[in-house]
């Protein structure tokens, strides 16, 4: 029997909260068996109705993005058949209940229609309408070829807390659905996924959680997030497990409010953040500004969507790399990172609250709602290995109270002058919005002024010794490059590993920039210089990624492929482009 | 606050820099208060931390010496909450203005009544935005002509007392700045209040007001505790915070015991968050929840 | 509103867009109030802007079809001021929710109440952050388990109408989604007073809350008409508006006349700004004033 | 006896009210006179105490900006003798009151010393200890050899409202000042100013003046302005004026209800602007982008101040001009402009209304500190010319009714679509933040949205034929090129024409900009390409005109020159620089 390495599934319906959570549901399977996933939901901003789909693909190996092409589309209505036809593959699996429609819509087309009758069966175990999903779930891993078992161990795990009536109950559904299919569509055999050899364990988890992980492991004691698309997951997680890790989670009254108290948290010696979306961002670019004069350390989750203004606030853009890097008034030094994938942000979350510290500065960590909102399988090691965390120049106790505290010492070599915590005795100060001097008074001094500025410019230089290149894929001598950043990396890795890092017979590299500002001039110079051909591709209208590259290095990409309907890159959609502008 | 008993001379808030508000401008009062009431509470320069809003008032940090943030204008209240959740232990006291607080930062108000943390607001009330050379504020009474309106203010002004009461704050007080023995008394007890406690100083502005001097005050201001008011009783206190024009009551509105937001926040049990360990270490029970 | 005979239908609002709200949404009820205040009120679809904020609550534009503008969180009653000086012949209603304009817009709300321009605000007061899946809102109220709470809200909560009351709005009403008659006619005099208007709308989130269902307030609700209160003392209001829990009073609770912003803004004498010529011609004596 | 073309004056003393007024009253008189002049105030950031000093720069010929050496300087306390005797040039004229001093603080230096009892004067007309200047400005008109009834004149007119009596008063107090000098320091003729011809009536105004007024001739009718330096000149003239002029002027709770109320007028049909500075700018990004997703026309103030946070309130600098460009979330079109001086903030202004219509976006006009508070002298002509305004592309009431209108219209070519007001019979449609299609309605399907924020960006395109190129002053085929924006290039005008555009013997030519966004490429381009050295000139820490040139044409500048002092530069720091740099 052939088998299959990789598997592209999706469930459509009408909302409701069951599609989301099959998807974690069989990918949890899936991981568990050692299988590789990436699950993505697409929801309008409504809390019901209208069309939601998830995604899931399934692979015996490592991969970065989502295909656009379907091995098995499960339709929870009639709808999901006629919105998703043409992503089905020749042979795909169409699963659908026959009570919604008699798949005549796919009449002429090269698949396997496999009615399965998820209302009855649902309704002969008593279950409600919402039970279909797991149905479908059972259906899909008998598709797919995997064990019940290890669908109803997910389901058990999922349904444990709500009493063992219920988990049996949802157990007992998902059977049927795989029971069914067992024995009706024996000879499906299109989508059956090769086996593979589990070597550790991965969690399913989004990209907030992931935030929200890391901060904590970094020694985050207190946030203060109002709610926003796309990082509420943060919000919940954080909420969630605040009494469970001993930290505080505070709903602002609104985004000034939040960066406010983070402020505040942050002069009393505890790391702490705010996570929003641009529109929220923009509310805080006061208080940015005020981080930089205070030299505060602070971290930003600013999960991007689509734009200007409320946007599209459920699908994923990266509009706002150039507003975060002049977000505030005045001249201030801050870090802006843009992690493409899970594990990249645990270790910029990581690295973030490190510089912060290290530096006395806000940083920026640019997520978006793709990656926020998908959910990730990452080895639980990503997670669990230590971490060494430097709270960067403080002063100590016993070096108080000799002679006067200068919080704002202008001697510092590289901008950064230890900081006492207020209630440390013989640690006064005054944190100055007003320009100050090295105790922290007012004083509109010239010469003062440029010092205390300049002390400040000066950690642009001090960062600069620990800027990180971008990572570079293929061979680093190629002509061509591809330049992204942020999560736009995923679909661009696999579409160059899929034709092994050659596009129309010529080598291609590819630089993806997770460090954005300070630019790493430096390195881009390098990496640019001898390039022919530069193909930038970002989620984007403008080609901000790009604009930053001239800015810095002088150097002009030659050819912009830019995205900015919501949706995003596929490595199909990548290659296309990068072919057509070569 | 754990040295009560430490003598704190009112000298140890002395700076190299002397006051620059207008002779005779009411923050001189608030400002001698306020040295007072540390002092006679032993809250030295370092043990206390003062947020102040952008204006006039805000400026008293320059002679000050204590721990002192001085933000965005609008926003002592959110930074204020931020420390407190981070140490309680440490005394938090916001000094505002009326245009920094309920202008601008309104909203914050509102809120942080709502929360109750263990705040103290000293309100800057002089009915101006001093510091912009004289707009008038929210508090600004009907008919005052300003450099905003010159006809004369129209709207209704903002009443500190009945906002605050509304929106949950339990410690509500009306001061004067020209009384400074009374004041320091309500700041003591705002002080050691445990909950978001507001006093409202009535601020003479000499330079941008020529109406509500002190003598103006002075010939209307009351007190209720003379009265034999008892400040348990919300719409009793909306009702003596409605009156003005002929008499106008001072001392404090309204006061109760609610858990403050600290002593909600289960994470603060054991101690402030500054002092808790940093980094969570072991996480293997959180990670598995997401396999 | 000069053609109030003109008949205008329900239908009249109709969109290609059926709404989206979840079944049994409190909104349903609100949305039809609105559009029978509107028809019996001859006001049509070009007649007015209605002006929304982001929520559950401001999906409602897609399926009322009238000038609309669904403008940024919070900030529909700034948008709703600046509209309405601009041409204050034209009806103006804010539609907002209670995390919108009591959260991210509280400062605008107190401060629109202080000014009384002409303007309607219908507050969707149903505890929770709807569109972002299930925050907790300013009202809602101790204990209440939410998505940001999971160990229930522990704030006191907002109460609009005080807040409302303390701030200077002039008419002062709180209606039930679940009854529509009474809110249309609500809606309907806060319509046609001439000031800032409210109308706390208790809203049922089915989805949310599991508490304050529709049932859980029918209840409790009692008519203050029916009680012959009369709505014309701050005092009474204001205990009638700590009412909660165990009783909760619907109608009017408070209403004044007080001259609207608009009546005391001197350019807006002679008709509306929009219809005053545009630059200013004659500049001779302005200059001079420079010279 | 020897005259001078030019005079430098400074008055210094403590606060108070009197000393910016006399600054006004002796620039009046001057210009009455025929004179051309200048007024700069500096004062900290507090309502009294704090040194403040005013200077008036007076001359025959049109010029651009302060020197920085002093012909006479008025010192009403001790402490502006030891602040400023080193800007004194030799021979200079010091005016002081024996009262506070004996002037041994300039005894080896080459100046006139000249007494003059202020105090003594002011008491002997029973004056208040204030009226010391207005002795002052007697005096100095004495030392200027100007005629003492035009000084009266101008006193009169700004004291008759108070009564006759309040005016004679302070007319008696200043011809005593005069006289005393005209008796005591005939010999004294080193400040004499050569007689001038007075052509046309000039106004001494200031920048945020001269905005109220370009605006209101440009058709304004809303101001929505939260007060802030240095932008609260402009609420003054405003509420000052509103009722005769027929214009609403609101003072918001905040920044945000201020650009929010702003775009309601804006809606509804009428111009209308905000004023604000960076703290408060920062506020207004998210509704900046609204502005940009409803394509509603708003005008922006935006007054630089020394940052980030709060700053030096009371001091200059160009701080802003990368934020602004790049503020709000999301992409939108929008325009920057940057006037250097009164005449062009008339200019800019009138343009920037113009331009908010025509292609319906937001505008901002880059104002600071020291043009904004500094007083200007414009012939009234410029002031009191026709002014055609075309509120751009209205629909008009009959074209309604016929089909259903589309506010958003996808056909245009220009990405410019006619608006309807509300109340309009059949112009029903909504202006949605959300993304909508053509009558607002929302939407997140992936071609509408691609086409509608086609439309938007489309405009940056259809902005560019009409963009202005930066003027260039000098020779154009310079191989020395100098650039700047915003009141910067004053003093490097008068530097350059100080030396004939010749600099280290080589040509010099200035490109000055006062249209920075979207961005002149392709004239820039042209006019720096055969440019071997490009001296980017200034008043911030991080040279942002330079980084938008590199963005844009791939030029770098070779030196930039920076100053954040909050001090403006003068044309001898221009000057010096300059030379230091080629
Ligand atoms: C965001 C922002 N907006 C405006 C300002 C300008 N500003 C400084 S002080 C002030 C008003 C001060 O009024 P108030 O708070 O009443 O203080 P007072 O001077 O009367 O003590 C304003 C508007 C600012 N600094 N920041
Ligand atoms: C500046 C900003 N912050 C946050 C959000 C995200 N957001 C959208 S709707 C909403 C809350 C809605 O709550 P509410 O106003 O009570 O409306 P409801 O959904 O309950 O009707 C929030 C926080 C936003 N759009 N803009
Ligand atoms: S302006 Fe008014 S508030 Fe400010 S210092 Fe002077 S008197 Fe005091
Ligand atoms: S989430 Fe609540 S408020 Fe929103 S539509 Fe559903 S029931 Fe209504
Ligand atoms: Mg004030
Ligand atoms: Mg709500």
């Amino acid at each position: 029997m052939d088998t299959r390495s990789t598997v592209t599934w999706k469930i459509g319906g009408e909302a409701g909260y069951g599609i989301i959570s099959s998807g974690t549901m069989l990918a949890r399977s899936c991981t568990r068996l050692g299988y590789h996933i990436f699950v993505t939901n697409e929801y309008p901003s409504l809390i019901r109705g209208g069309h939601n789909i998830v995604t899931v693909k399934i692979s015996s190996s490592p991969f970065h993005a989502l295909d656009e092409d379907l091995h098995i589309l499960v339709a929870l209505n009639k709808e999901t058949l006629e919105l998703h036809k043409d992503e089905l593959l020749p042979g795909a699996v169409v699963v659908f209940d026959p009570k919604d429609t008699d798949g005549s819509e796919l009449k002429t087309r090269d698949v396997a229609l496999c009615p399965v009758p998820f209302f009855e069966i649902t309704k002969s175990f008593n279950g409600e309408p919402v039970m279909r999903n797991t149905v479908a779930l059972g259906a899909t891993v008998a598709f797919l070829g995997l064990p019940a078992e290890t669908l109803l161990e997910v389901i058990k795990d999922q349904f444990e807390h709500k009493g063992s009536e219920v988990m049996a109950h949802n157990q007992e559904i998902a059977r049927a659905g795989y029971d069914y299919v067992i024995s009706k569509y024996s000879t499906v055999t299109f989508a059956k996924l090769k086996t593979t050899q589990k070597s550790e364990d991965q969690l399913i988890i989004n990209g907030s959680e992931v935030f929200g992980v890391a901060a904590v492991r970094a020694g985050l004691k207190f946030a203060a997030i109002y709610p926003m698309t796309p990082i509420n997951a943060i919000i919940s997680f954080l909420a969630d497990h605040a009494k469970s890790l001993g930290i505080v989670y505070k709903q602002p009254e609104d985004e000034i409010a939040g960066i406010n108290m983070a402020l505040g948290a942050s002069l009393a010696g505890v790391r702490s953040m705010v996570a929003t979306s641009g529109g929220g961002f923009a509310l805080m670019t006061e208080g940015l500004s005020l981080a930089g004069m205070l030299e505060l350390p602070v971290v930003v989750d600013l999960g991007m969507r689509v734009g200007p203004a409320t946007g599209m606030p459920t699908w994923t853009e990266q509009g706002e790399l150039q507003f975060a890097i002049h977000s505030g008034q005045g001249e201030f030094p801050k870090i802006v990172l843009a992690p493409g994938n899970a594990r990249q942000i645990f270790s910029c979350v990581v690295e973030a609250f490190h510089l912060a510290d290290k530096f006395q500065i806000p940083v920026i960590v640019l997520t978006d709602k793709y990656m926020n909102e998908s959910q990730w399988c990452v080895p639980k090691s990503v997670f669990s290995g230590d971490i060494v965390i430097d709270r960067g120049k403080m002063v100590h106790a016993l070096d108080l109270g000799k002679e006067i505290f200068k919080r704002y010492d202008l001697s510092v070599p590289d901008g950064v002058s230890p900081r006492s915590i207020p209630g440390m005795k013989g640690g006064q100060f005054f944190a100055n919005s007003y320009e100050h001097d090295e105790i922290g008074y007012v004083t509109e001094e010239p010469a003062v002024r440029e010092k205390m500025a300049q002390k400040r410019l000066l950690k642009f230089q001090s960062i600069q010794k620990v800027v990180r290149p971008p990572d570079v894929y293929g061979d680093p001598k190629s002509e061509i490059a591809l330049t992204c950043f942020g999560s736009t990396v995923g679909a661009v890795l696999d579409a160059l590993e899929s034709v092994q890092y050659i596009v129309s017979g010529k080598s291609v590299k590819l630089l993806h920039f997770t460090w954005c500002f300070p630019f790493p001039t430096e390195s881009v110079t390098e990496l640019l210089s001898d390039v022919k051909t530069i193909i930038d591709i970002e989620q984007n209208g403008t080609s901000q990624l790009a604009s930053l590259i001239r800015e810095y290095t002088g150097i002009a990409c030659t050819h912009k492929i830019t995205r900015f309907s919501g949706r995003p890159f596929t490595p199909k959609t990548v290659l296309e482009a990068v072919i057509q502008n070569l | 606050m754990d040295e009560t008993k430490k003598i704190v001379s009112t000298e140890e808030f002395k700076t190299h820099i002397l006051p620059t508000w207008c002779p005779g401008c009411g923050d001189f009062g608030i400002w001698t208060s306020l040295k007072s009431a540390l002092s006679g509470l032993s809250i030295g320069s370092d043990d206390a931390l003062l947020i102040y809003g952008i204006g006039c008032h805000g400026n008293m940090y320059s002679w000050m010496k204590t721990y002192g943030f001085t933000g965005l204008h609008g926003r002592t209240l959110p930074v204020a909450q931020g420390v407190k959740v981070s140490n309680h232990e440490l005394p938090v006291i916001a000094i505002a203005g009326d245009g920094d607080c309920l202008g601008e930062g309104g909203n914050h108000l509102i809120h942080a009544a709502k929360r109750n943390p263990d705040i103290t607001l000293i309100l800057h009330d002089n009915q101006v935005y001093g510091l912009t050379t004289g707009q008038a504020s929210p508090t600004a009474k009907v008919g005052f002509k300003t450099k905003s309106t010159p006809e004369g203010v129209t709207d209704e002004p903002i009443n500190p007392l009945t906002l605050a009461l509304t929106a949950g704050a339990t410690f509500i007080a009306r001061g004067f700045a020209g009384d400074i023995p009374g004041l320091t008394k309500l700041m003591q007890e705002a002080i050691l209040h445990k909950g978001f406690s507001i006093v409202d100083v009535l601020q003479p502005c000499v330079s941008f007001d020529k109406i509500h001097t002190y003598q103006w005050y002075r010939q209307r201001l009351y007190s209720l505790e003379k009265e034999g008011y008892v400040p348990d009783n919300k719409i009793e206190a909306f009702k003596r915070a409605l009156e003005w024009e002929e008499k106008i009551p001072f001392g404090v509105f309204y006061k109760e015991d609610r858990m403050t937001s600290e002593e909600r926040e289960s994470a603060l049990a054991s101690g402030p968050l500054i002092k808790s360990p940093v980094g969570v270490k072991d996480v293997e029970a959180l990670l598995c929840e997401f396999i």
